[in-house]
């Protein structure tokens, strides 16, 4: 472990900056959250727990290219656009954002690949920081989280008048190595005072104890014909919200652009809740919002573990429950569907 | 007030006179409160809530529960009612179908703004009309609700229900000295490129989430013209600053005369973008150029955009009113 | 940069084939001449006009065509529109294979297969049939029956007259919804035609044709004695990134694009019913 | 023939135009041989109420530095009120672009009625000449549409 006082913060970032792009939470004045930004002189980390946005904008972002073609007459012309993404660094990543990765892994990284994400995620060095003050919409620690002690390439914990690093992959040993003239050696006696510290608020966590057993792969038909799914639906808008601030979904739509000159194919994000989601030429298999808000619930909570050994496609970052605008979110879902199991 | 409501909801739900309630429902830390409907007195009686932590505007609501079978009855606070009535006169309610109960409502508890004095771990926030008690994982502490009001209710235009078929409480009057273009006036006395600054830095937020479009009373279109493949405008995410623009712009525009102020916009943003300044600016452009017009207030009043007269400004008022050079 | 498998090749409709009132076949090549990628029977391709729209279609050509890959497609929404009023030597931007196939070279290897098709359903088993046709000494007896709205509207009419039914070891029973003049074949829907015929219950079947003549085919089948472990269907719904990976063309934990379209009824059962 | 290759800035302008007054303005400057801009690109429409906020945003999307909308000057619409409609609608939209901060002098209505051919003429060289003075569309732009 190394460490680095939080008052030489400022020259860690410049110096990982001299030689790549760094983002970090950054308080932003307008909205009144943290959001990721790219560290300039004069930029500071926040203190927030966390971004408003999630960190998978990084590997996955809301709209990105995919190709251009040029059309004449009856001919096509495919430009692939594609170019090798620049290094970069993520300060400040959270445990549940951290294991967000590695959902999305599970699904960008499975054959066939996809390059786009995978450029972004091999250049991409992770450097986490612990938790220290969960908010009441946190419940990580539901899915198998320890905000104390995030993944990431570089885990990373400010206790006291200190920072303290710990490498995790190979990356993110060459990331500490190229500043390593500004760490010192250090033990974890700091780290372990805090982490004992933070884990007897996470015992206080409203959310905490939800539980997830009702939701199995084997338990699926029975979750998809609930009677509670029309009652915990009733009142959703079918906007965005949910989906969009969420780290670990990953629908997206693939549409053209016609610029006037070309095509632009690109990928957005796209959302379960939206009707059109599911809309084609001979119909919609979902047809009302109930449909499609037990999509989303039963993709999280069955069918993502089904297909990736149980693991749950949530990582309790309570983002949806902070941002649903009519308060409806994944707690009071699991809540109310193992009430009736 | 909230039993008084359960009462009354009960009565009608046995009379057969309504066959549910819409209302809303308890959450899990008092302020996360869902709109919700009740069929039965058990379901009013185990979740049925209403105080100073109920923002949720029921209104657009009504579009789908008016077709439903039987009656459905509503609560609605004084500036919900606009709302309402604004839907009633584009014919997108049915208005034998609802039985409406105006509730009063001496401005709303926003969690968002307690949150912004830097209160973090909250589970639970109460209020008693005059202070508002906030238990958080770190400690517990007062404020009063004045301060822990949103902007849209200290700047709240009418106490006043303009359609119900029954008040519980007692009726208030429109606030004639509210500064809710205070901000509006602000931004127009900046120059072009502190406003274009200004707003690029808010819109530039937007995550293109609809949730702002999905929640507004105005926005009832069937097909929205942004999800509409044949528009020319069909977008999904923004791809381009022009895209966030002109779906801004547009969002605005097309609730232009018919934007009642509500403010539930800019309370859902999960990107807390000031979006009710863009309906506002509409809302003063209106009010200077064509007469003071409160949208909902009146059933049989032409919508300004509706309307014209003969005598109307020209668009080159622009150029001389604008805001600052 | 690795390949991409969102990003298409270009091939070029080299024929154009009027099949009926409202489905053309198209034949592509890729730019040089050869066929863009080899394919298992049932698999499918997206295809696309940069501008109008990519959608996914099945491969109705057999893989054992070693010169070209057809596409039997309807005219019922943008795309295929547009497709319909394309001019040989349009080029046209084609990705895959994608999805799981027909086990044909597993599971219905040796046996007796009885394919049942109702209109544009015939388009993903006609590869398959030509297939088998082709390597004829691997499979046992095969059966088609085959129906649709008229005479007009039968697919690959002129392929089955000719080459089916010419074929020795295939039986054809084709049939019609209405009464038409020029047609002594059978008349009748075809779940009805299917008890009609009472086919051996050995039989593996392949099924596809719209939603409801599926479901009464299979309740049909179920009465004669098949078990659902005998049939197999191809759904091909609402794709867009062909991998898995958008999210929407899903029936529960399946994605119909990488773990479908074809799958065995007794699969079915076990997801939810949201098709 | 030597062509003279210049960086002067010359403005796309988009010019809607009423089918009934405006449009004819357009034809009279035309076969009065009345000077005017090449790049100012009429559109025909059936009425100037035909255009919805969304047309004179997207011209500017898709690469015009200059809109202009023009109509049967109020009291002769060829359907009686239809420029009503259009004054309302953009004075406010007009109103909207200057509070986002786009400079309003980039949009412009004019009343033009078909016997007007001189004064079509000169309202297109006074715009393009103001929107010359202000530069490239840069605030309205759609950065995909420019790129070539």
């Amino acid at each position: 472990m190394f460490t680095l006082p939080v008052s030489k913060l400022n020259d860690l970032f410049a110096a990982v900056a001299s030689t790549r792009k760094l983002y970090l939470p950054v308080d932003d004045e307008a909205s009144g959250h943290a959001e990721y930004k790219v560290w300039h002189e004069g930029v500071t980390l926040s203190n927030a727990l966390n971004t408003a946005r999630s960190a998978k904008d990084f590997f996955f972002p809301q709209t990105e290219n995919l190709v251009d073609f040029k059309m004449e007459g009856k001919t096509i012309e495919v430009i692939d656009t594609r170019t090798e993404s620049e290094d970069f660094v993520v300060f400040g990543v959270r445990a549940c954002d951290a294991r967000s990765f590695d959902i999305l892994d599970r699904v960008f990284l499975a054959e066939p690949v996809d390059s786009y994400y995978k450029n972004r995620r091999e250049h991409g060095v992770i450097v986490t920081l612990a938790c220290t003050r969960p908010e009441e919409t946190c419940f990580c620690t539901v899915f198998g989280i320890d905000p104390t002690n995030p993944a990431g390439d570089v885990s990373g914990w400010i206790a006291g008048e200190n920072l303290y690093l710990s490498a995790n992959t190979e990356k993110g040993e060459a990331f500490l190595s190229s500043v390593s003239k500004l760490l010192a050696e250090s033990d974890d006696e700091a780290v372990k005072a805090q982490q004992a510290e933070v884990k007897e608020i996470l015992k206080k966590l409203p959310l905490g104890s939800l539980d997830l057993t009702p939701f199995k792969p084997e338990n699926l038909l029975k979750l998809f014909d609930s009677k509670r799914w029309k009652d915990l639906s009733e009142a959703c808008l079918g906007c965005g919200s949910c989906t969009f601030v969420c780290p670990t979904c990953q629908c997206y739509d693939i549409r053209d652009f016609d610029t006037g000159h070309g095509i632009k194919r690109y990928r957005c994000w796209d959302s379960c809740m939206y009707s059109d989601f599911t809309r084609m030429a001979h119909g919609n298999p979902r047809l009302t919002q109930v449909e499609r808000f037990r999509q989303r619930f039963m993709h999280k909570l069955v069918y993502y573990p089904s297909n990736n050994e149980g693991i749950y496609s949530c990582v309790g970052c309570g983002r949806c429950l902070a941002k649903c605008p009519i308060s409806m979110n994944i707690a009071k879902v699991i809540k109310a569907l193992g009430e009736e199991a | 007030m909230q039993s008084e409501m359960i009462k009354r909801a009960k009565e009608l739900l046995a009379s057969g006179e309504v066959a549910r309630v819409v209302g809303w429902k308890a959450g899990e830390f008092d302020y996360d409160i869902t709109p919700g409907v009740f069929t039965t007195a058990e379901e009013l009686d185990s979740a049925f809530l209403y105080n100073d932590l109920c923002e949720a505007n029921l209104s657009k609501y009504m579009i789908a529960q008016s077709r439903k079978e039987g009656k459905t009855l509503v609560f609605l606070k004084p500036c919900d009612t606009y709302s309402f009535s604004q839907l009633l006169k584009e014919h997108r309610i049915l208005r034998e179908n609802v039985y409406v109960i105006g509730v009063p409502c001496d401005g709303k508890v926003d969690v968002d703004t307690v949150k912004a004095t830097g209160l973090t771990g909250i589970c639970s926030m109460t209020s008693d009309g005059e202070t508002v008690t906030v238990k958080t994982l770190y400690g517990d502490s007062t404020m009063s609700k004045a301060d822990a009001m949103s902007e849209r209710c200290i700047n709240c235009k009418s106490k006043k229900h303009v359609v119900y078929d029954e008040l519980l409480g007692e009726e208030g009057d429109v606030v004639a000295d509210n500064h809710r273009f205070d901000m509006v006036e602000k931004i127009e006395a900046m120059t072009p490129d502190e406003r274009f600054e200004f707003w690029r830095n808010e819109l530039s937020r937007c995550i293109r989430c609809n949730a702002c479009r999905n929640v507004c009373p105005a926005c009832s279109c069937e097909k929205c013209v942004f999800d509409n493949e044949q528009s020319g405008a069909f977008n999904k995410g923004a791809s381009d600053s022009f895209e966030e623009n002109m779906f801004h712009i547009i969002r605005a525009f097309h609730v232009a005369g018919r934007c009642t102020d509500c403010g539930e916009c800019s309370r859902v943003c999960p990107q807390n973008i000031p979006l009710h300044l863009l309906n506002r600016k509409f809302i003063k452009d209106i009010n200077e150029l064509y007469g003071e017009y409160q949208a909902g207030e009146n059933a049989d009043e032409r919508a300004p955009l509706n309307t014209f007269t003969t005598e109307d400004v020209e668009p080159s008022i622009v150029y001389e009113r604008g805001g600052k050079q | 940069m690795d390949l991409e498998t969102l990003i298409p090749k270009v091939g070029v409709v080299t024929d154009i084939r009027i099949d009926t009132p409202d489905v053309k076949t198209f034949r592509v090549v890729g730019l040089d001449g050869n066929k863009l990628f080899e394919h298992m029977p049932g698999q499918c391709a997206m295809l696309s006009i940069p501008g109008v729209g990519e959608a996914m279609f099945s491969i109705t050509s057999s893989p054992t065509n070693k010169e070209f890959m057809e596409f039997s497609i309807k005219k019922c929404g943008c795309l295929t529109s547009w497709l319909h009023m394309m001019e040989p030597g349009q080029q046209i931007t084609v990705r895959g294979p994608y999805g799981n196939a027909f086990p044909v070279e597993t599971a219905l290897k040796g046996k007796d297969l009885l394919f049942i098709a109702g209109g544009i359903g015939l388009a993903p088993l006609r590869s398959v049939i030509n297939y088998v046709r082709d390597k004829r000494d691997q499979y046992g007896d095969i059966q088609v029956i085959y129906g649709s709205r008229s005479k007009a509207d039968l697919v690959d009419y002129q392929e089955i007259i000719n080459e089916w039914m010419a074929d020795p070891g295939v039986e054809v029973n084709l049939t019609i919804d209405r009464e038409e003049e020029g047609w002594d074949g059978h008349v009748g829907f075809v779940p009805n035609f299917v008890k009609e015929l009472s086919p051996d219950l050995n039989k593996t079947v392949l099924l596809c044709g719209p939603p409801i003549m599926i479901k009464f085919t299979l309740a049909g089948l179920k009465e004669l004695g098949f078990t659902e472990t005998q049939v197999y269907t191809t759904m091909e719904l609402r794709m867009k990134c062909g991998v898995g990976k958008c999210g929407r063309c899903n029936i529960g934990d399946k994605y119909v694009c990488k773990d479908g379209p074809v799958f065995r009824f007794d699969e079915l059962d076990e997801l939810p019913n949201e098709y | 023939m030597q062509v003279k290759e210049t960086n002067e800035f010359k403005p796309k302008i988009v010019a809607f135009c009423c089918n009934w007054c405006s449009y004819a303005g357009a034809d009279l400057a035309g076969t009065n041989r009345l000077q005017y801009p090449a790049d100012v690109k009429i559109i025909r429409v059936p009425c100037s109420c035909r255009v919805n906020p969304m047309f004179i945003l997207r011209a500017f999307q898709r690469g015009a530095d200059g809109v202009i909308l023009c109509g049967c000057h109020p009291g002769d619409c060829h359907y009686t009120t239809g420029n009503y409609y259009t004054r309302r609608r953009m004075t406010l939209l007009f109103s909207m672009l200057d509070y986002l901060g786009i400079e309003k002098e980039r949009t412009r209505v004019e009343w033009v009625s078909a016997a007007e051919g001189a004064k079509f003429a000169a309202t297109m060289n006074d715009f393009v000449a103001t929107v010359t003075k202000l530069g490239e569309n840069k605030r309205l732009e759609d950065l995909r549409c420019k790129a070539k």
